[in-house]
């Protein structure tokens, strides 16, 4: 038996370090990563929260992050791809031509 | 009520002609043109004459819904109309004057290049006039009021490109607000007080109520505040001042708006509002003085005027002063019966004084006309019988409403001598400048045998030979022998106090509590009714010593009288005065203060600052879209945490 | 039963499970030297043994006493990773696959499988498809155009054929109704009209078809082996890897090979059932001999392709997996479902 | 005490945060994505220990054997190296960093502050495949038709993205022609 909270903690860990990610990676390879990290963190408490209030529901919602996940992965690979192709690096911090 | 009467027609007739000639109208022929607007207007009539035959008197309050417009908690207006004696007669009023008008424009109007839009407008005000009278409540009456209002705007205005055309419409509008204002101030009270606006619903809960003694109370207020509505709409003191301007528009329209029917429309409306105005005395006060005042205040303008409009224009606020002074007294009968019996000769005056313009080549200056008895007979002839007719003398039309009126603000519970004094005199000056303006256009010589100067083109009536002044066609003259007719017999209705009888369900048993009293004073009658007669044929006679017999006596008088004749002819400055005391402040207000005050600086300052500032902003703030993906990600990660903290705090507080 | 005694059991059925699993590997290695020596006309392997029997124990020892090389500029951790990540979780499919029927030892029911997962076979394809990153990333770390573009094929073509390997499955699943592989055979067993076994293969051929298409390409083999095409990519992802690692990705594939036949005889040849199930001192051991022989027949058809078919090109395989398997899979589903459903 | 369920939890938690963190402390991103691939497995153990079975094993099958795949594909096909450690955002650090502890840390102190939550139970919930299959196909029947939509614009997107431009209509012409 283990408490709700410990999944919340474990979930928001693993949220926060997606965040981290985003904030400190200049690769956009990892950064998508941390995307997909904060993902994960979040399909933990939903699992969690499943289990706790028994609503199966929770469960679904973990399969229509994954598919939107992977619609997303997808087409930014895809767009990273493409970025390359033009830019040559995959280094955010020297992709950054839209701003005013 | 066993079938509908499909009294919805009326109004939508008229309304289906000016929609059929304002969009179609510009490529049609005027014979198209005409056709169209005399039909509708002519179906409206003839669907009303078959109302007024099918209907009986048991079937009256005759109620018909058409559709539901607004229905908001319990408050509900839709479009329904009511039908009862005093609408019928409005409505017989409203739809066979109009039509006969409508005739007539036809000749009058022909040669004028905008003839479509003239039909269009003239059948437009019918289908508001319509809706107004019609309606079975104050919102659709009010809807009906502003479109009249609407239409007679654009009647006045008709020749826009004239200055002063334009100018009066505008005049019209305006003072026409500030009496819509009081008007609908009267419909909020009636709304949080009676929470409908439904004349059967408000008056029901009014009924009971007793009068109000103490002076001033709520339905004083409402009575006061409609009242301050019907003021603007049928041109009493203070808000007079438009109509004399409105006659710049095309003569029919005087007729027409500013005659017969739109400017009853206030006598209409607190006819209507009796109940509420009976249990009002202040009120009732207010009423009586005001058209007392106006009665007599107007009629002294109109002894000096020479423009022949501009004196049937002021003959015509007088005698709606008349008519109010009627209602006043609680005679509501009498006034609506004035308000037929004028309608008939005032719009026959103003046809006939439209047929003498339109003989002498557009020249509307009286001093210019004279001796046009043998050239013009068929209009010196209607002429000749309203002006009878208006100087109240037996058995013409206008005897019998004004003397109803006399009698009854001498013997009414709330009238008193001091009114019948006031509508003698009244009656006196209107006998004596009605006959003045027609001894000035048709006896003596004619003065205008080289009028050749009329700068009026734009009426548009200057295709005929001009020097020999010519009768009108007969499509001009026929509408003003039938009003002829009406005026010369149509006050045999009131003969033994007929119509007052008719009237009597809509107005109560008051009127015949009075009529009982009426028998035991009958003495004093027959001798007030011999009194204003005799007020009427010395006001003939004055104006027959002064014009006919000795020309050169006004002048005379006029400069005997000197600063007293100036005011007079200067129509006692009160458009100076309005101008001085609201006009030049408004406008010196609105420059300082409004314009460069407030707009200038806090409207256009605010918003340029705000302008300049968000640009400033926004030049320090653009820094934040750095275009780095990990900023934009920073920015929503410290965004995100106080979102956090503040639903955290909302959780915990 | 006490939790000791099963992970006791747990334990020795692993150990039992490994010791044969690898041992079947081996052998599986000398088979195909000899049936592809006899198809092409030679002998094979003769020397070591009686017909070259000892053959893989000498390959072993080569393997193991050989010189461990390692290149240079290769990514060390992922190079040494690589293969230990695709022989173990190759080796862990074989967990949840089921033998037989359980056998009654000290009045305890113990399974002929190590664990018996309800969904199994969800987890056979997921362990599958982790297995990819043992050749992706071999390909990647050795730091030579030749395996990086034998581990980007690899990669790919196993990403591209793993959904015509799920989808063909689902129409066996549709008609057992579970994702137990214990279940799945047991719906298999008994007759059509007394004779005919009661298998999926008579009842999903087209799904069978694409399963095994599929899982040739999922196991690398021809004529799917694009990845370690000798002729254009020297040997593909693990051209750099020598002795011990280059034999786990040896035993890996094998093992998949392994994998792969005993999910084709599961799914769709009625597992262990078979003949002879009346004589009743041979009944524990009737199921594993029919399940080994079925194997086998599916190892032996895999070496007979590989003697017989060429391979294929790059994009005639992507164009196949692509354009012909995955619409025939989905139109298989599509069919079964009406099926079932009617 | 320690219960096995609590044990099996520790240790997959222990993968868990060790991988997370690893994924932020490597700068290869080839490390990263295996880092991130130990996080997902482990949370597969979790789900399982949730009860969650199926989602544990759609979890492996589709985050680690699919989209994690695309990640070391695309990883290998560019060629990325080890990242440079560009100052490119001073915001990143200076807002980002601190909000996104304060925010984590309100967050865990609420979790905390509520730990007489219930426990949850290994196996509490059906998680198994049919129970899940006929949620998703009569109550979510229409989120996830529109899923499958998203998916199918999804590869259209990625393919379109994906591939190199024709460098003149003629050239591509040619291309089809040969």
């Amino acid at each position: 038996m283990v408490p709700l909270s410990y999944y919340l903690v474990l979930s928001g860990f693993l949220f926060a370090c997606g965040v981290t990610g985003f904030l400190i990676k200049r690769n956009i390879i990892t950064i998508f990563m941390s995307i997909e990290l904060m993902l994960n963190g979040v399909n933990l408490s939903f699992v969690a929260f499943a289990a706790h209030w028994h609503a199966l529901a929770g469960q679904i919602f973990v399969f229509f992050v994954m598919v939107v996940a992977a619609a997303e992965s997808a087409v930014g690979l895809a767009i990273i791809i493409a970025v390359y192709r033009t830019r040559e690096t995959l280094n955010v911090d020297q992709v950054n031509l839209l701003k005013l | 009520m066993t079938s509908s009467l499909n009294l919805w027609l009326i109004p939508t007739l008229p309304l289906a002609g000016a929609a059929i000639n304002g969009i179609f109208g510009k490529k049609s022929s005027r014979t198209a043109v005409s056709t169209v607007g005399l039909f509708f207007s002519g179906a409206a009539f003839a669907w009303a004459l078959s109302v007024v035959l099918r209907i009986s008197a048991a079937d009256m309050p005759y109620q018909e819904y058409i559709a539901h417009w607004i229905r908001s908690g319990s408050f509900s207006a839709d479009f329904a109309l009511y039908l009862d004696q005093l609408s019928l007669i409005m409505l017989m009023v409203v739809t066979g004057v109009g039509f006969l008008i409508h005739i007539y424009s036809v000749g009058y109007m022909w040669d004028d290049p905008s003839y479509y839009r003239f039909f269009a407008y003239l059948n437009l005000f019918m289908f508001f006039m319509l809706t107004l009278i019609l309606a079975n409540n104050y919102l659709l009456m009010f809807i009906g009021w502003e479109g009249v209002g609407l239409a007679s705007y654009l009647l006045i205005g008709f020749w826009f490109t004239k200055d002063s055309a334009a100018a009066a419409g505008k005049k019209a509008f305006i003072v026409n607000r500030i009496g819509d204002f009081g008007f609908l101030i009267a419909l909020f009270l009636i709304i949080q007080n009676y929470h409908s606006l439904n004349f059967t619903q408000v008056f029901d809960q009014v009924r009971p109520l007793a009068p109000e003694t103490a002076g001033a109370g709520l339905l004083t207020a409402i009575g006061i505040l409609l009242m301050v509505g019907a003021c603007g709409k049928s041109a009493q003191i203070p808000l007079y001042v438009w109509l004399p301007d409105a006659m710049e528009g095309p003569t029919p329209v005087s007729a027409l708006i500013h005659a017969a029917t739109m400017v009853t429309a206030g006598v209409y409306m607190v006819s209507r509002s009796h109940v509420i105005f009976e249990r009002a005395p202040s009120a009732l006060m207010v009423v009586a003085v005001i058209g007392t005042l106006t009665a007599l205040f107007a009629a002294t303008i109109g002894i000096a005027q020479t423009d022949i409009k501009k004196v049937l224009a002021y003959s015509t606020v007088s005698q709606l002063g008349y008519m109010f002074m009627a209602c006043g007294v609680g005679a509501f009968s009498a006034g609506v019966f004035h308000l037929m019996t004028h309608a008939f000769f005032k719009g026959l005056l103003f046809l006939a004084a439209g047929s003498v313009i339109h003989a002498v080549g557009g020249e509307q200056d009286m001093r210019k006309m004279g001796g046009l008895r043998s050239y013009i007979p068929w209009t010196f002839m209607t002429m000749g019988i309203a002006t009878l007719a208006i100087a109240g003398i037996w058995p013409f039309a206008g005897f019998w409403s004004k003397d109803e009126i006399l009698w009854k603000a001498y013997s009414s519970e709330h009238g008193s001598w001091v009114f019948w004094l006031i509508g003698v005199i009244t009656a006196f000056i209107t006998s004596f400048y009605m006959f003045r303006l027609l001894f000035m256009t048709f006896f003596g010589d004619y003065h205008g045998a080289n009028v050749d100067e009329h700068g009026r083109g734009s009426h548009g009536h200057d295709g005929h030979g001009h020097g020999e002044p010519h009768e009108s066609p007969m499509v001009m003259l026929v509408p003003l022998m039938i009003l002829a007719l009406l005026s010369l017999f149509g006050g045999l209705v009131g003969y033994h106090n007929g119509f007052e009888h008719f009237l009597e369900p809509v107005f109560g048993s008051g009127a015949t509590a009075e009529a009982a009293g009426e028998a035991a004073n009958s003495g004093t009658e027959w001798l007030l009714m011999g009194i204003s007669v005799l007020v009427a044929f010395s006001g003939a006679g004055l104006a027959w010593l002064l014009y006919i017999s000795k020309p050169y006596l006004p002048q005379k008088i006029a400069d005997g009288l000197g600063s007293f004749y100036q005011a007079v002819v200067n129509k006692y400055y009160v458009d100076e005065l309005y101008a001085k005391l609201f006009v030049k402040p408004l406008i010196d207000g609105s420059t300082t203060i409004l314009w460069q005050g407030i707009d200038r600086k806090v409207i256009d300052d605010t918003v340029n600052n705000a302008a300049d500032g968000a640009r400033h902003v926004s030049d320090e703030v653009r820094h934040m879209q750095s275009g780095n993906l990990r900023s934009y990600a920073g920015w929503i990660a410290a965004g995100s945490a106080v979102v956090i903290a503040y639903m955290i705090w909302l959780g915990v507080r | 039963m006490p939790i000791w005694l099963y992970i006791l059991a747990s334990v020795i059925k692993s150990a039992v499970l490994l010791f044969v699993l690898l041992t079947a590997v081996a052998y599986t290695v000398w088979l195909e030297r000899k049936v592809v020596g006899h198809m092409q006309n030679r002998w094979g392997p003769t020397r070591v043994g009686p017909f070259g029997l000892l053959q893989p124990a000498a390959d072993g020892i080569k393997f193991l006493f050989k010189e461990d090389l390692t290149p240079p500029h290769v990514y060390k951790p992922l190079y040494i990773a690589a293969p230990l990540i695709a022989v173990i979780f190759a080796l862990t499919s074989i967990a949840v696959i089921p033998f037989g029927n359980s056998i009654m030892i000290g009045g305890y029911s113990i399974p002929f499988q190590v664990t018996d997962v309800n969904t199994g076979l969800l987890l056979i394809l997921g362990v599958t498809s982790i297995g990819v990153y043992g050749v992706a990333l071999a390909g990647w770390s050795s730091n030579n155009k030749y395996s990086l573009l034998g581990g980007l094929r690899a990669s790919a073509q196993m990403v591209s054929y793993e959904i015509s390997l799920g989808l063909s499955l689902v129409g066996v699943l549709i008609l057992s109704g579970s994702f137990s592989l214990r279940d799945i055979v047991n719906s298999q067993a008994g007759h059509f009209w007394g004779f005919i076994p009661r298998w999926n293969i008579f009842i999903q051929p087209v799904g069978f078809f694409c399963y095994l298409m599929a899982a040739y390409a999922e196991t690398n083999r021809i004529p799917f082996d694009l990845p370690e095409a000798e002729t254009e990519l020297v040997a593909g992802y693990h051209t750099e890897y020598s002795a011990m690692k280059f034999a786990m990705f040896f035993m890996a594939e094998y093992a998949n090979m392994v994998t792969v036949a005993c999910l084709a005889t599961l799914l769709f040849f009625g597992g262990w059932h078979g003949p002879i199930t009346n004589v009743k001192i041979l009944q524990p051991i009737m199921p594993l001999f029919w399940f080994a022989a079925k194997i086998f027949a599916f190892l032996f058809l895999y070496i007979w392709v590989r003697g017989t078919l060429p391979r294929f090109r790059y994009d005639q395989l992507m164009a196949f997996g692509w354009k012909f398997l995955l619409p025939l899979s989905l139109v298989n589903l599509i069919a079964t479902s009406i099926a079932v459903a009617w | 005490m320690l219960s096995v369920h609590l044990i099996l939890f520790l240790v997959f938690g222990a993968v868990c945060v060790a991988g997370a963190i690893n994924l932020l402390a490597q700068t290869h991103p080839i490390n990263s994505a295996l880092s991130l691939i130990a996080v997902m497995a482990a949370l597969a153990g979790e789900y399982l220990l949730l009860g969650a079975e199926f989602v544990a094993a759609v979890q492996v099958i589709v985050y680690a054997g699919a989209i994690m795949v695309l990640f070391v594909f695309v990883i290998m096909l560019l060629n990325a190296g080890v990242e440079d450690r560009t100052k490119g955002s001073r915001v990143a650090v200076l807002f980002g960093i601190p909000g996104m502890l304060l925010a984590s840390t309100l967050v865990g102190w609420v979790v905390l502050r509520h730990s007489g939550t219930k426990a949850v139970a290994a196996g509490a919930l059906p998680g198994d495949p049919r129970t899940i299959g006929q949620m998703l196909f009569h109550e979510f029947l229409l989120p996830f038709e529109i899923t499958s939509v998203l998916i199918l614009i999804a590869i259209m997107g990625a393919v379109v993205l994906a591939s190199k431009p024709p460098t003149s209509p003629a050239g591509a012409l040619a291309r089809k022609a040969d």
